[in-house]
């Protein structure tokens, strides 16, 4: 990593880089509340990246309850993807509350010390863990609030775990195609769908093998292609490039980038590392000790970090 | 040193009103307009606005604290009912021996010096039975759980010959025990001859009695505990330098403490409620080898109401064991 | 307890009724009762092959209890008169007829180990000596029989039944055991039964009734009037019951 | 690419035998001088050195990739020896058993049609038994588990009441049954006089009699393994799309199978082995009620030799039953 | 990471840096093979780091079966922790055939592709997998070889596990404290040296908690200090510095450098993170599918990198 590293993100600067994705889709969102197109559609046209297995993904799974379907009236879509939290419970001595939006079609990455609360935060957003006091909404649909708690398995957020949790009684491929079965696929499609995604990440070749006879890298692009096959409406990545080797990590990396590209839904990434955060995402929120203590974009806090985490995540600290 | 960033962020709603799609900022900025002030959409990007349009969720109560802490049950409706069917086919006929028991007769019952006896002698004889079978019967789960590495045809023969004192009718087993441990059984005959030990109608024929009866239980549960639970544990613990006694006392039997925990209480419970083999081998003598189910059976064929009196005080004695002891044996795993 | 009608074959069933008989007859009996019931079974149906008899045997106080909570029995066969005087307390039952006997005998093992020769050896606490619980109708027998005698019998066990009493014997665990001289007899050469005086006078009688609620009643009559015929009466003998 | 380097390193051990203690490039190399050259030291840094003083691993032989794969099952010799004991003590009965039993018998009792159809009564009722109690007893036993946010006393007191159908004398359970159950009991007049259904003395009856005798065995044996269990895999297959029936077929059940298989083996033998409960309220007519236990303890009065016999043939099938089966129920724990 | 990372490593390089650690023990080892001091102690000294908390470890466990004590005639103990592996398995359709040597006092680092064999060869260290067909030594004291195989709680190998795998029914502190009360000190004292080891990585406050309410970096702490504390004679670390946020990285890191300095045998760090490999390991494996590519100084591997992998790990991809 290092100054290598910096090479590395530099070329990918070349390739899709930052500033080109942040002014890549004008068009929608900022002209006003009310007048963007359709959303997801258009900004995935925008990008620079992924047209080699883009995929018609909004077509085939309407947004929310609200609003089914892409309506004529594209006015109507406007922050359907959305997602809106706010987090506020108390652990032992550990409090936390914090409060952040993740645009449609963007990614927001999250940092923050060990024990900040970054897994908490998905992990309420994923819906298993319950709190009277944790509000979540996709667009118009509310998944918590006080009274409401909709289950994990009714969000349509799909989420990868810090410890992977790959299923120990499942082989690779039906741990893949877990997600697809239980959203109503059926067996042959379900496999086809999780061997696509397992061949995406390298992964081909160990599709009869039980999780226990992986290696830690090999573990963790499993536990990737199983929460993005699912095709969420929401996706949260818990420290998803953390095992993989440096080659790896770099194909993932893009892999990833080229999905999220196309994926219409809020991203979020929560990382230790300055390059996933730079390639990946869009949006920044550090987290520490519980509370929000930087929001916006990339690009911001890189360019002026505020706090001494911060500095010492774009690097500073010694500057 | 953050606040101030996170104030900034706090008033950036005005900022974020632009309508100009050429301002990278904006564009970036998790921030954006807000059409209709009071409909409690997602737009606003401030977390004042925002908390005011959430009904909850603003302030933190004490109280919450601990609920937070766990996740929903959800369980499915039918596995509900399917629980509840089950309850009441184990429950109702206990509530239906409830209602008919003679309970005015109980306290006359108690206070029979036979009852009394039997009923020491059953709890003392049961919970011997039950430390033997944890001593012999945790290892040999151990082992047979671990025999993955055996051949096909002992590791399953193996296995299937632990479960045959299961099946076996209690009296049978009582006579099977007799044919070995007796005067001239198998071993018995030279036990005699040797040492002039003769087993059968003493106490001792009562906890060997009840341990074969109840061992099995136990070794089954614990075996299927520590098939399910994660060998690697132990390999941790044998890095950090611990013998293989100490791994097996500090982390396999915690480890699996909840099907220890349930293997004890069938073979406690097991034992408690043994009568064929007991009385078959130990035969029956108050205060030697008459347990409370002994007492029990003999009981019914006199006064049945008195028996049904009888079996509700083991019921209750045992629950009331069960209640006291169960939290105490596995301190971490139940609540 | 219930009055036990004494004179055999007082129940009144035509020879034209008789050739009717259909049906099911449940029987319930003891289980010391098994081997001559089983018989009965077979011989009663040569004699009616449309009526298809069922023997339940089980303990006759567990039989009793299934009784009590309205079990579908035609005819009830105890092992002892407490237990169909239970029965008939509940109103099951309106008068019993007693069939059969038996008395008890001292066994040992085969060969003799202990050289038990009478009651007087029950007394001695250096053998192993098993005997009913008081609480079963063999156990009553006992302690009515040595209390004739006046023996202070000194037992190592008091088993809930006679054949565990047998069992005990047979395995030599028992070095001397009192059961029902049917037993002995059924046990054949596994054992040696020895006679003992006054054993004549402690009979246990063996009642038989139709019950009040049965489904079959005709073929309960002439189920009952079977067993007291003089061809049960012959299979009975055999078995070493006695007169009732 | 990458050969050359290797190459490179294999050659080094010349440059290694330097003395020069200022060479950072030795310094930092992991070769170094050999003092003298037979000694089997670790001092070498040549790989073709290092194999030749090892004597075995310098191949891979294809024999060793599967023996590779496990570790050593260590356990400790006092493991052994208790587990011995146990086996011992569980196991040398049933071979006084078979010592004595009368082998030629055999073909003489089984061709007899009552032993037959109490065989036949006694598997296909175990069997039933079995399968009502895992559609029953494991969402019991997950409710249980589960019951961690409950208030502790109903908890507990739920816990033990599921215990207590085992501390009944078999046959005070069978009169309960009768209570509930009965023309006269408390549910069963009511099915009577409704719908003209009586249970008692039907192989319904049996069925019934097995379930309360030996579902709390399956229910605590699940229960134990539930609990051990990680509940993170449940969350993780919701967030993937799941329903709970989903989750608990595709993952719960899954994970805790060994536990589900040794709760199923025990609710299964000691429902074959089933007597005073099911003689109490099923009773004992051949071909309906009367199961080969039953058949057992009949014979056991009458001919104690063909009692033996009967209950060999109970123990052989259910080794049988139990070794054909178990490994089917549980494809992949047990190799 | 990145440029950051390079910033960062630049400054650790003021600190403590590579070039004079390897500069920095001179007189032992390489004088010749039979005129080296009492090795630890001698070495550590020389270390310029590691004063404050440097314990006298040596003396207090002597290195192995065969040599016992730090003998009188200081040429007796030359090599005695050096650690010797030859590794050669096959799992399916993966062949692993390694060898190396991790000198004592000295780390050395393997880096390489997920499923490259990193994890096996450690665990084959540590015992924990067994195989005919490997052969491990420390020193004069055989671990594995044809027809011999140490138990692992014979071994004195302390290893972290890329799982972490912390005991769930046990609290941090007795986490931690498992090892030293299994190699027989008392609870009290096992206790207070875990609570030193929890203290340094900022961990105290966390002591009564279970596992399962740590946070994935504060878990991965435990697991470090759990293995640390146990002062073993060989140390293996897989990844262990992975789920930590950018300040305990560094703050970690330098703990163990610290800690590194003052060990007298032979570690072996595991990691795909460059700046980890510069900051901790004196030497580099490099573990292509199964087989070592590259052994030798790290300075080396970072002056000619010479296969793919090693120059993406060092950055030279797009250079
Ligand atoms: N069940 C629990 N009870 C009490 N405290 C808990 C519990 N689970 C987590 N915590 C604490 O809550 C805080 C937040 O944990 P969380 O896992 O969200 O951190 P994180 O930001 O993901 O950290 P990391 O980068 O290490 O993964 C931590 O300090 C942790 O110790
Ligand atoms: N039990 C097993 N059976 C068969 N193959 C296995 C088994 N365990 C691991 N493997 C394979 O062995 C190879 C080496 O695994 P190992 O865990 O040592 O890799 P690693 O170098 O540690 O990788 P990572 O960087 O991902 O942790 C992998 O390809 C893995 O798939
Ligand atoms: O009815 Mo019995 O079997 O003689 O007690
Ligand atoms: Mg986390
Ligand atoms: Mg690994």
């Amino acid at each position: 990593m290092l100054h290598s590293g910096a090479r590395r993100v530099r070329r990918h600067g070349h390739v899709r880089g930052e500033l080109p994705r942040c002014h890549a889709d004008p068009p929608d969102r900022d002209v006003s509340g009310t007048a963007a197109g359709p959303a997801s559609g258009h900004r995935s046209v925008a990008r620079p990246h992924g047209g080699v297995r883009r995929r018609p993904r909004r077509a085939a799974r309407p947004l929310g309850a609200g609003d089914d379907g892409v309506s004529a009236t594209s006015g109507e879509r406007r922050g359907a993807g959305d997602l809106d939290v706010h987090v506020s419970l108390r652990r032992g001595s550990f409090a936390l509350d914090a409060a952040f939006l993740a645009l449609a079609g963007r990614t927001l990455a999250i940092a923050g010390p060990n024990g900040a609360g970054k897994t908490t935060v998905l992990e309420c957003i994923a819906g298993v863990t319950v709190a009277d006091t944790v509000g979540v909404r996709v667009g118009e649909r509310v998944l918590d609030d006080v009274g409401t708690h909709v289950p994990p398995e009714a969000r349509r957020v799909g989420m990868v775990f810090q410890e992977y949790l790959l299923f120990p009684h499942l082989t690779v491929l039906d741990n893949v195609a877990f997600g697809p079965r239980s959203t109503g696929a059926g067996r042959l499609e379900a496999r086809e769908r999780a061997a696509e995604w397992l061949h995406r990440f390298g992964l081909s070749g160990l599709s009869d093998r039980r999780p226990h006879r992986l290696s830690g890298g090999q573990r963790q692009r499993v536990a990737l292609a199983r929460a993005l096959v699912t095709e969420p409406d929401v996706l949260l990545l818990d420290e998803p490039l953390a095992a993989l080797d440096v080659e790896v990590r770099d194909d993932v990396r893009l892999e990833l980038a080229d999905h999220l590209a196309d994926f219409g839904g809020a991203t979020i990434v929560v990382t230790h590392d300055a390059a996933d955060i730079r390639t990946l995402a869009d949006d920044l929120v550090i987290l520490e000790r519980g509370a929000v203590t930087h929001d916006g974009p990339v690009a911001a806090v890189f360019d002026g970090p505020t706090t001494a985490y911060a500095r010492r995540l774009v690097g500073r600290a010694g500057a | 040193m953050s606040s101030p960033r996170v104030t900034r962020w706090r008033a950036s709603p005005s900022t974020g009103r632009t309508t100009s799609s050429t301002s990278t900022r904006s564009r970036c900025s998790p921030t954006r307009p807000i059409p209709t002030p009071r409909t409690p959409s997602s737009t606003s990007c401030s977390r004042t606005r925002r908390a005011a349009s959430w009904t909850g969720p603003v302030s933190v109560p004490r109280s919450a604290g601990r609920r937070s802490d766990r996740s929903t049950p959800r369980l499915s409706p039918l596995v509900w009912i399917a629980a509840g069917v089950a309850l009441a086919l184990l429950v109702l006929p206990l509530a239906a021996l409830a209602v008919r028991a003679p309970w005015a007769q109980l306290p006359e019952l108690l206070g029979r010096s036979e009852v009394v006896s039997a009923l020491t002698l059953s709890l003392g004889t049961a919970l011997l039975s039950t430390l033997i079978a944890l001593a012999l019967g945790v290892p040999l789960a151990l082992v047979l759980a671990r025999s993955a590495a055996w051949p096909v045809v002992p590791r399953r023969v193996l296995r299937a010959l632990v479960t045959v004192p299961l099946v076996l009718p209690p009296v049978v087993g009582g006579v099977a025990l007799l044919l070995l441990l007796g005067r001239r059984g198998l071993l018995g005959g030279p036990l005699e001859d040797a040492w002039g030990v003769t087993i059968p109608f003493t106490t001792t024929a009562v906890v060997i009695a009840q341990v074969f009866v109840a061992m099995p239980f136990l070794v089954l549960a614990v075996e299927g505990a520590i098939r399910a639970s994660d060998r690697r544990f132990e390999q941790v613990a044998a890095t950090l330098g611990a013998s293989r006694a100490t791994v097996f006392r500090r982390v396999t039997l915690p480890l699996v403490a909840p099907g220890v925990s349930a293997g004890a209480v069938l073979c406690f419970t097991r034992a408690l409620g043994e009568f064929g083999a007991t009385v078959t081998f130990a035969g029956s003598f108050p205060g030697v080898t008459q347990t409370l189910p002994i007492a029990t059976y003999l009981e019914l064929q006199r006064d049945p109401q008195a028996a049904i009196a009888l079996s509700l005080v083991l019921m209750v004695v045992s629950v009331v064991v069960l209640v006291a002891l169960r939290d105490r044996w596995v301190p971490g795993t139940t609540a | 307890a219930g009055g036990v009608d004494t004179v055999p074959g007082s129940s009144s069933a035509g020879t034209a009724a008789e050739e009717e008989l259909t049906g099911q007859v449940t029987v319930f009996a003891a289980a010391s009762l098994s081997d001559v019931f089983g018989t009965f079974e077979t011989r009663f149906e040569e004699l009616h092959p449309r009526v298809d008899v069922l023997v339940s045997f089980a303990g006759s106080s567990s039989l009793a209890e299934q009784i009590r909570q309205g079990a579908p029995a035609d005819v009830f066969a105890s092992a002892d008169l407490a237990t169909m005087a239970s029965v008939e307390d509940d109103g099951a039952v309106s008068g019993s007829t007693a069939f059969t006997s038996n008395s008890l005998e001292l066994v040992v093992p085969v060969g003799n180990p202990a050289g038990v020769t009478g009651l007087a050896d029950l007394a001695r606490s250096d053998l192993a000596i098993a005997l009913c619980a008081e609480e079963v109708p063999c156990g009553a027998a006992t302690v009515t029989l040595l209390d004739a005698v006046d023996v202070e019998a000194a037992p190592d066990t008091l088993e809930q039944d006679v054949t565990s009493v047998l069992t005990k014997v047979r395995l030599g665990e028992a070095d001397a055991g009192l059961v029902y001289r049917t037993d002995v007899l059924a046990a054949g050469d596994a054992v040696e039964g020895i006679a003992v005086d006054g054993a004549d006078d402690v009979v246990n009688v063996y009642p038989i009734a139709v019950l009040a609620d049965a489904p079959n009643p005709d073929a309960a009559d002439a189920f009952v009037d079977f067993v007291l015929s003089d061809e049960a009466r012959g299979i009975l003998d055999g078995a070493g019951f006695g007169a009732p």
